[in-house]
């Protein structure tokens, strides 16, 4: 059971015997292998840059790759990128994972049926298929890929024959928007949003906190309306079915009956035009509008949704009370038959409150087609089932873990004689596929995506392929060379940019504006709003007249969302984010299923208990948790668990929500369901305990979270009210930082706990995972956690680090001075001093530091993610947040390089970096002009248990409430 | 054996068993890391040729040594830069030459080693504190192969924590913890 | 006590006749001799008085000696590398006194264990003055005279159990070597 | 006050040495099946330790908030039960008790035994045992020293002089009886006795210089006692955890020491007086003294409780507040109950002179007190961990099989010991029961 090798056994040696001559066992010579080839400017020890974008999801946020010693160690998003602005979400930060996953795909190989798998090289692969791939019709089947790259396979499945085609399948795609615009105001454009000039959003299940459109520039953009401008800060109203992230941000939480928000909405546009002043329809239309409206009374509307009319009036008034609104209409709510309806309301509802021109607009060059609608997919699968498809290429997608019905996919691709599945890691899909070829990751491929609005994001290789892996461009030439096409990638690239080039009329010559594009990482010119005149008259009327409300089943309805961690199940085997615990119920390593408390005692279910969830005669299993925040009719899943085959760390013990969708689609738009009704739950006994991190979420009088009226904010801020310094008894000397004494301020009003810094810390600084059976023990390592608290009735979130106490009570206790404090304010951790005794983490009151319990292991491929100047800690030695001082001496020897302090924002730790909202500020408070020392003295600021008086370095900026005027 | 002395024969074994174990931690100190296990290098590469008669600077070949925390081996590209011309006939030239043809790298044995859980940073040392690279590694222009040898004042302790705190202490380099663990 | 080579080993099984024999030989000055007994008696205390003991001095010695090693040790340790841990000073007092205290008991303790080796001249083994019975429940008296003296002191102790006597073969045989 | 004699009436001195040596002769069968027993504790323990060193400190229960289990628990009672052996013999020493002749050679024994194992707890529970020694302020290459400041360095130092006192107050306290057994056996286990016996003879200067050196140690080792304990009670007074930052812990440690410790001499008394037929030498008289000092410091320790209680109430300080409304009403409740009723409750029966004196109740008693400190340690330490100031940390702790084994290897460990201690050496302190009885006999107190 244990491997007593040779170090052990000198080690008990050593332990056993008085002698104290040291270990004198020849030290290990290792070889030196010089560069092969010295390029000039690579010097090993020096971290490079490249500008790349995240593929981790259809967003697009532009990043910088860590390169060091020629391999990606770190993700960041792109500071001057005009969707990232330098942060990212959790899944863009854990997007290393794939590409450094034990589970990669490592050589070519050929699974005919429930034939062995046999390893194949590169030549023979490609030899088999070319011939194979000649007879009968090719289907290429992909996910959502880089528009330069899309047209490169269609150009090429041009070459094999003209009935081949390539299928865009991505479900979590929704063309509902495009669709309900062309209903609404006759052009089939996707909505640009501008959060920050709203007053209030009305956000009908878009979670854009979370994975709806692009979540962490509509974050930015939320958190820039959440800061005090002209005495008021943005409200957001959320109304949805079951609770989310944006949801427990917001102000104000209503849940409604499912499939029931047009109706709502529309009561709440004939309300308006009754009561409110400020709508900018004209006297003219308004009658006809009243007419077409008419059918929809708050009483009818209170009646379908659940919601009483008092609040609908209470809504109407908010509506009416802020002059810039904006309603938002997304998939946890609209994913359903008539979810199209549901945005063509809310399109009516932003048109009558005037948002359009002001918070909300249209965007053009959105290519329309980005996306194939589901709908067709059945299609598809027709055309497979009459034999008319001969061979199909899967590349990037899952369709056998999102597609409902798993038996009839499988019968299809019996009927296909060739099946080539191109992946990084094995899914549930490659694992169908005859001949399975290794392809690079995104990391490692080129690409440039088209945003609209003319702005360009390149996707740029890190590093040389991790393994014997090839580009998708280089498989699909080899398979069959088309003549049109240059045989690399880059080269198709270039000549594509110079047309784009021409196209927007770049300045300068190609060749300067490319390496322009490498440096920047893409092109954009983000111009002002176009504050277009869009008329939704005609195409609403007609609208209006023929819609019949939906009928609404009182059974269960259960909600299948995308989740914020795995998307739509792509994350599902990367380490990082099962350990990121669940941002609402801090669960990991499982995914329950969520019902309501009457729910509960009507089946008489208890939290863990596994039950039985069955709809359209398919069922599956999975653990309950029970909460209040859910609608009483609604049960809700997020996708993630129930992988056939996806890698070490899936979950497959827990069901698949997806398998549990209907068949049939939305009826505009064909976009996928993600709302299963009449869901029937059985017991069945069986038990599995939840893994919950968090202990308990009542804070009581622990003032951990706490909050500030912004009547409050606005009065102090006249009188130009300071942070009082509370009276701390000063019986020692103080500790003087003479050149640095870092400082961090985290501005609980922006904060929405979206984890992005805590997987950045896990990625920065090799944070060890544990797994379910760790966790289960309470021995989760991440230095970074984000605590949920109630306050004043409302949830709000903290992220909790190490406070780098001035009185710090885990250094007064260690008795071998491996924790101790640095003249620059910071709590240092020497961890080859440390031994063990763990008194300072007992004696921490925030209970930040973490403890290895066991060797950490990093697999093969997993250990080139680790920093090198990174000590990968043994086991028994304390570990905790050090402010990422790595960095910080890294960017202090630069600045002593040239002779100067490190100027502010120069030296920042890994999670304020990659905070999509700018929650957390960091920098030095001898520097006069640093934001934190501008921040530091401000009266919403607050430590967390400051009567213990550890004088922490971590200063929190009070949540402040909203309060509606009048 | 008279039972009276016998306490007398125990505690003067004790003292001399002690004693021992204390003397020999002290020598192995001592003669272990003084010169290390010595290095058995592919090719003989005399530094006294190429410093003392040829007049090569340090930076010559380990080239990084101001600009990142690793002084870097030089490749082969840069031997035969002019080996490629000048005294091919000696043998240790022609073993080179073979390695490279067979090999493209030459395998160096690393003599220098710090412990991973050590931030070294060879540019802060060379350029911001000014030191001389004989100062930590010894007179190398003396040496054929480079072998862990300190030229450094006090030697006890060779490249260990007691010899970099000593040297920080003499010369006023900060003490933080922070400057070297990682 | 030149000439003394006649050593006498008196053993009482009786209490009262070994008191009435120790008051007429405590009188004799010049006899140097071991009173030895299972057990100690304060008779014996009273009939030959003695300097209180010379270990009080080991341990307070000892225990000023641990005092000050308690002190200057840890703050020396402190003033060679001044490492600052929590909100406290460098020098804190407090926290050494505690560990002068624990020296201070420690040294204390050795020096008085030392002190008691020292005066009681042990771990010599001085066997051959001494007799098996003594350790069992008998007390009595281990002395040497000169020859001549031998009857006299015989009848003093006539009324003793059992009377050893043996020529010391060197003049070196002091008896009483612990007189300190 | 009359001359309580507290042995049996018709002791006499020549008695003594044939009753105290009795044990000593050829062990019986059951004495090597305890043994083999004693032995195979400490191989299981040793096993699991083997299992925590090189498998990783993650075997054991310990997890993020409750960092320490029940190692330190069981490093407490130890310290506390090898504190019982010091205060008979020491403090009682001092104060001229009578009773305590017989019973201290079995306390000191005790002691020293306890100290040792406690000793062991604080390197088990590290993390890398195998950089132990940097515990020790030895000079180094490294320039670097120890924090003096941390308690747990106080405790280094505490737990060392404690076991070297200990023991030399042990082994000084032995010497006559040594020379006693010297002369009674021959070759070479009278070799061994005479080793330990240091070449006694019993001539009244060397009872002279004895009677000081025993005085001073036992006025060295008084203090000792009051301050080894409080410095293991500042490990958990000089943090700033709810439940433990209290000024109470000092005093309250010390007593719940003293009355661990005598709740121990109980159980070691009671069958080591029926395997080794001591009857007359330890009398029933014996036993209701300690019980009145278990009852003495009991009702201390019920003080301490109350007042913890009485702080947390009163004071206002909600992490005080919810930290012992956790420890009485949450998740480790019942252990607290039954810590309470043992430590508390049924040690006041001693105030009834039928209980006080009937042995066999006694017995029962102690070993109940023994368990209800082992609890009291166990709920101080895992109770604060488990829910202290952020709600977010707030964790359960549950000891593995590995815990459970050291813990019995330590108790296997202690009690080989023990009885090899008593088949070695005279369980009863010889040479001060002779004194006593000679003195009483002789009639009289002189002083």
């Amino acid at each position: 059971m244990n491997n007593l090798d040779r170090r052990n056994f000198l080690k008990s040696l050593g332990m056993l015997s008085l002698a104290m001559v040291p270990d004198i066992s020849r030290r290990p010579i290792r070889k030196l292998f010089p560069l092969l080839i010295p390029a000039e400017e690579i010097i090993p020890g020096t971290p490079y840059w490249y500008a790349s974008t995240c593929c981790e999801c259809p967003a697009r946020c532009g990043t910088m790759l860590k390169v060091r010693e020629g391999r990606v160690i770190k993700i960041e998003g792109n500071p001057n990128h005009p969707l990232s602005r330098g942060g990212l979400c959790p899944r863009g930060q854990a997007a290393l994972q794939e590409l450094y996953n034990v589970d990669r795909i490592r050589f070519p190989f050929k699974k005919i049926d429930n034939a062995p798998k046999t390893k194949l090289t590169w030549d023979s692969a490609i030899n088999e298929i070319k011939e194979l791939i000649e007879v009968g019709k090719t289907l290429f089947i992909s996910g959502y890929i880089t528009s330069i790259q899309k047209s490169y396979i269609q150009t090429w499945l041009g070459g094999i024959s003209e009935a081949a085609q390539l299928f865009i399948y991505e479900p979590a795609l929704r063309n509902s928007y495009y669709e309900a615009n062309r209903i609404a105001f006759g052009r089939p454009d996707a909505n640009e949003y501008h959060l920050e000039n709203a007053d209030l959003i009305m956000d009908f299940g878009a979670e854009f906190m979370e994975t709806w459109e692009s979540p962490v520039e509509l974050s930015h953009q939320y958190s820039n309306a959440r800061r005090v401008r002209n005495e008021n800060i943005v409200k957001l109203i959320y109304v949805g079915i079951s609770e989310s992230l944006t949801g427990t941000n917001a102000d104000e939480e209503y849940k409604i009956h499912p499939k029931t928000e047009a109706v709502v909405m529309l009561s709440l546009a004939n309300w308006l035009l009754d009561n409110s002043q400020k709508s900018n329809i004209n006297d003219r239309e308004k009658s006809t509008w009243r007419r077409n409206l008419q059918a929809f009374t708050l009483q009818k509307a209170s009646e379908m949704s659940g919601l009483s009319i008092e609040q609908l009036t209470h809504l109407g008034k908010q509506l009416d009370q802020y002059p810039n609104t904006l309603i938002l209409c997304g998939d946890a709510v609209a994913a359903h038959e008539q979810g199209t309806d549901s945005i063509v309301a809310a399109n009516i509802l932003n048109y009558i409150c005037g948002s359009y021109g002001n918070t909300i607009a249209l965007k053009s060059g959105q290519p329309l087609d980005a996306v194939d609608a589901p709908v067709d997919f059945e299609a598809v699968i027709e055309e497979i089932l009459n034999d008319q498809i001969s061979n199909i290429i899967f590349y990037n997608t899952n369709p056998f873990y999102t597609y409902p019905d798993k038996e009839r996919l499988r019968k299809a691709l019996k009927k296909v004689p060739l099946k080539i599945a191109l992946a990084t890691t094995l899914n549930d899909t490659a694992a169908m596929a005859d001949y399975v070829l290794p392809v690079h990751h995104t990391i490692e491929t080129w690409g440039v995506e088209d945003l609209g609005n003319e702005d360009y994001s390149l996707v740029q290789p890190g590093m040389q392929p991790v393994f014997d892996s090839k580009p998708v461009e280089v498989v699909l030439q080899s398979i069959r060379k088309h003549t049109r096409l240059p045989n690399d990638f880059e080269q198709y690239i270039e000549n594509e940019w110079q047309s784009i080039f021409n196209e927007i009329g770049g300045n300068g010559s190609f060749e300067k504006n490319w390496k322009e594009m490498l440096l920047k990482g893409g092109v954009w010119n983000r111009t002002t709003l176009q504050s277009a005149q869009v008329d939704a008259s005609q195409g609403a009327f007609s609208f209006l007249q023929n819609y019949e409300l939906p009928k609404v089943s009182e059974r269960l309805t259960l909600n299948a969302h995308l989740s914020h961690r795995y998307y739509d199940g792509v994350g599902a085997n990367k380490s990082w984010l099962w350990e990121l615990p669940h941002q609402l119920y801090h669960y990991v390593w499982d995914v329950p299923v969520r019902v309501h408390p009457n729910v509960a005692r009507e089946y008489g279910l208890a939290e863990g208990e596994i039950v039985s969830l069955s709809c359209n005669n398919r069922s599956i299993e999975a653990p309950v948790l029970i909460t209040d925040q859910i609608h009483p009719k609604v049960i809700a899943m997020e996708l993630g668990s129930g992988h056939a085959n996806y890698g070490q760390h899936a979950v497959k013990e827990t069901g698949n929500p997806a398998d549990l969708l209907p068949l049939n689609f939305d009826r505009i738009s064909g976009d996928k369901i993600f709302l299963a009704e009449n869901v029937e739950i059985k017991k069945t006994g069986k038990r599995r305990d939840l893994v919950r991190l968090q202990g308990s979420y009542d804070q009581g009088e622990r003032k951990i979270v706490q909050q500030i009226s912004l009547k409050e904010v606005v009065r102090l801020h006249k009188q130009g009210a300071v942070r009082e310094e509370p009276h701390a008894p000063k019986i020692y000397p103080e500790h003087e930082h003479e050149v640095y004494d870092w400082m961090m301020v985290i501005d609980l009003s922006l904060c929405t706990g979206c984890g992005a810094c805590a997987v950045a810390c896990y990625a920065e600084n090799a944070v060890p995972v544990v797994g379910k059976q760790g966790c289960k023990h309470g021995r989760e390592m991440a230095w970074l956690r984000l605590e949920k608290f109630e306050v004043d009735g409302r949830y709000r979130f903290i992220p909790m680090l190490c406070q780098q106490c001035e009185i710090a009570p885990c250094e007064t206790v260690c008795p071998v001075y491996a924790t101790v404090h640095s003249n620059e304010g910071l709590n240092i951790q020497v961890y080859n001093r440390c031994v063990g005794t763990r008194y300072c983490s007992n004696n921490c009151p925030y209970k930040v530091r973490r403890f290895n319990y066991y060797p950490t292991r990093w697999e093969e491929p997993t250990n080139l993610q680790l920093n090198p100047d990174i000590y990968h800690r043994p086991k028994g030695v304390m570990e905790k947040c050090t402010f990422c001082v790595h960095r910080l001496r890294r960017a202090k020897e630069e600045a002593k390089m040239q002779g100067r302090l490190v100027k502010d924002g120069e030296a920042i730790p890994a999670c304020v970096q990659s905070c999509p909202t700018g929650a957390m500020s960091f920098g030095n408070l001898n520097n006069p002009d640093s934001r934190v020392t501008k921040m530091v003295n401000n009266f919403r600021g607050y430590h967390v248990f400051e009567v213990l008086n550890t004088q922490p370095s971590v200063l929190y900026l009070k949540n402040i409430k909203h309060e509606d005027k009048g | 054996m008279k039972t009276k002395n016998l306490p007398l024969i125990l505690a003067v074994a004790m003292i001399m068993w002690v004693g021992i174990v204390i003397i020999l931690a002290i020598v192995s100190q001592k003669i272990i890391h003084r010169f290390g296990p010595l290095p058995e290098q592919p090719v003989e590469f005399s530094h006294t040729v190429h410093v003392n008669q040829l007049g090569l600077e340090c930076l010559y070949c380990h080239s990084s040594a101001e600009k990142s925390i690793h002084a870097t081996i030089p490749s082969s590209s840069l031997c035969l830069d002019c080996h490629e011309g000048v005294d091919m006939d000696i043998p240790e030239v022609k073993k080179m030459l073979a390695i490279i043809e067979e090999k493209g790298e030459i395998d160096w044995e690393r003599v220098y080693e710090v412990k991973d859980h050590v931030y070294f940073s060879h540019r802060v040392h060379t350029v911001i504190a000014k030191i001389e690279c004989q100062e930590c590694h010894g007179p190398v222009e003396h040496m054929t192969v480079a072998i862990r040898a300190s030229g450094g004042s006090s030697d006890r302790g060779f490249m260990e924590m007691g010899w970099c705190v000593t040297c920080h202490e003499r010369r006023g380099a900060p003490r933080e913890c922070i400057t070297c663990h990682k | 006590m030149n000439n003394a080579n006649v050593r006498i080993k008196a053993i009482y099984n009786n209490y009262e006749a070994f008191i009435n024999a120790l008051k007429v030989l405590s009188s004799k000055k010049e006899l140097d001799m071991d009173v030895i007994s299972p057990m100690p008696l304060h008779d014996v205390e009273k009939l030959i008085p003695q300097k209180p003991s010379g270990v009080r001095w080991f341990t307070f010695f000892g225990g000023i000696l641990g005092l000050i090693i308690g002190f200057a040790f840890p703050i020396y340790t402190v003033l060679d590398w001044p490492l600052i841990t929590g909100g406290k000073p460098v020098v804190t007092i407090q926290a050494f006194i505690i560990i002068a205290f624990e020296l201070l008991i420690l040294f204390g303790a050795a020096f008085t264990l030392l002190g008691l080796l020292f005066h009681a001249r042990l771990p010599r083994q001085n066997l051959s003055n001494y007799d098996v019975r003594f350790s069992g429940n008998s007390f009595g008296f281990v002395f040497s005279v000169p020859e001549r003296k031998i009857n006299e002191m015989k009848n003093i102790l006539q009324d003793a159990d059992d009377i050893i006597t043996d020529k010391l073969s060197t003049e070196s045989g002091r008896i009483g070597n612990e007189s300190r | 006050m009359s001359k309580e004699n507290y042995f049996a009436p018709d002791l006499i001195v020549d008695q003594v040495n044939a009753q105290v040596l009795e044990p000593l002769k050829k062990p019986s069968k059951l004495f090597y099946v305890m043994i083999a027993l004693f032995i195979s504790f400490i191989l299981f323990g040793a096993y699991c330790l083997y299992t925590q060193i090189f498998e990783g400190l993650g075997v054991a229960g310990m997890n993020n908030p409750i960092a320490w289990g029940i190692y330190l628990t069981n490093f407490v009672f130890w310290v506390g039960i090898a504190h019982s052996g010091t205060l008979i013999s020491a403090i009682l020493f001092l104060f001229r008790s009578r009773w305590r002749t017989s019973v201290n050679r079995i306390a000191e024994a005790m002691t020293v035994f306890a100290v040792t194992m406690a000793g062991l707890f604080p390197l088990i529970h590290l993390g890398r045992i195998w950089f132990a020694y940097w515990l020790l302020p030895y000079p180094n290459a490294r320039h670097l020293w120890v924090n003096f400041r941390s308690p747990l360095n106080w405790d280094v130092f505490a737990v060392v002089t404690y076991m070297t006192v200990s023991t030399l107050f042990f082994i000084v306290g032995m010497m006559p009886d040594m020379a006693v057994l010297r002369d009674r056996f021959k070759g070479i286990r009278s070799k061994i006795y005479g080793v330990f016996a240091m070449g006694w003879r019993g001539t009244h200067r060397q009872w002279h210089h004895y009677e000081t050196a025993y005085l001073l140690f036992a006025a060295l080792a008084t203090p000792l006692v009051i301050s080894v304990h409080s410095i293991v009670s500042w490990d958990f007074a000089m943090s700033s955890l709810p439940g433990w930052h209290s000024t109470i812990f000092a005093p309250y440690f010390v007593s719940g020491a003293i009355f661990s410790g005598c709740a121990m001499v109980i159980t070691i008394l009671y069958p080591l007086r029926k395997f080794f037929h001591l009857e007359d030498l330890i009398t029933e008289k014996h036993f209701t003294r300690i019980s009145q000092m278990m009852l003495l410091t009991s009702l201390i320790v019920t003080y301490s409780y109350l007042t913890e209680f009485f702080i947390a109430w009163y004071g206002h300080n909600i992490f005080e507040q919810e930290s012992f409304y956790n420890r009485a009403f949450g998740y480790y409740g019942i252990y607290f109950f039954m810590m309470f009723v043992f430590n508390s409750i049924l040690p006041l029966g001693i105030f009834f002179k039928k209980i006080r004196t009937n042995i066999k109740v006694l017995f029962v008693i102690s070993i109940l007190v023994n368990v209800g400190m082992w609890l009291e340690r166990f709920v101080i330490i895992i109770t604060s961990l488990s829910r202290d100031y952020d709600p977010y940390a707030w964790g359960i702790y549950k000891p593995t099989y590995i815990e459970w084994g050291i813990f019995l290897g330590s108790v296997g460990g202690f009690l080989l010991l023990f009885f090899s201690f008593a088949k070695f050496a005279p369980v009863v302190a010889i040479s001060e029961v002779k004194g006593q009885i000679h003195h009483d006999k002789t009639g009289g107190d002189h002083e």
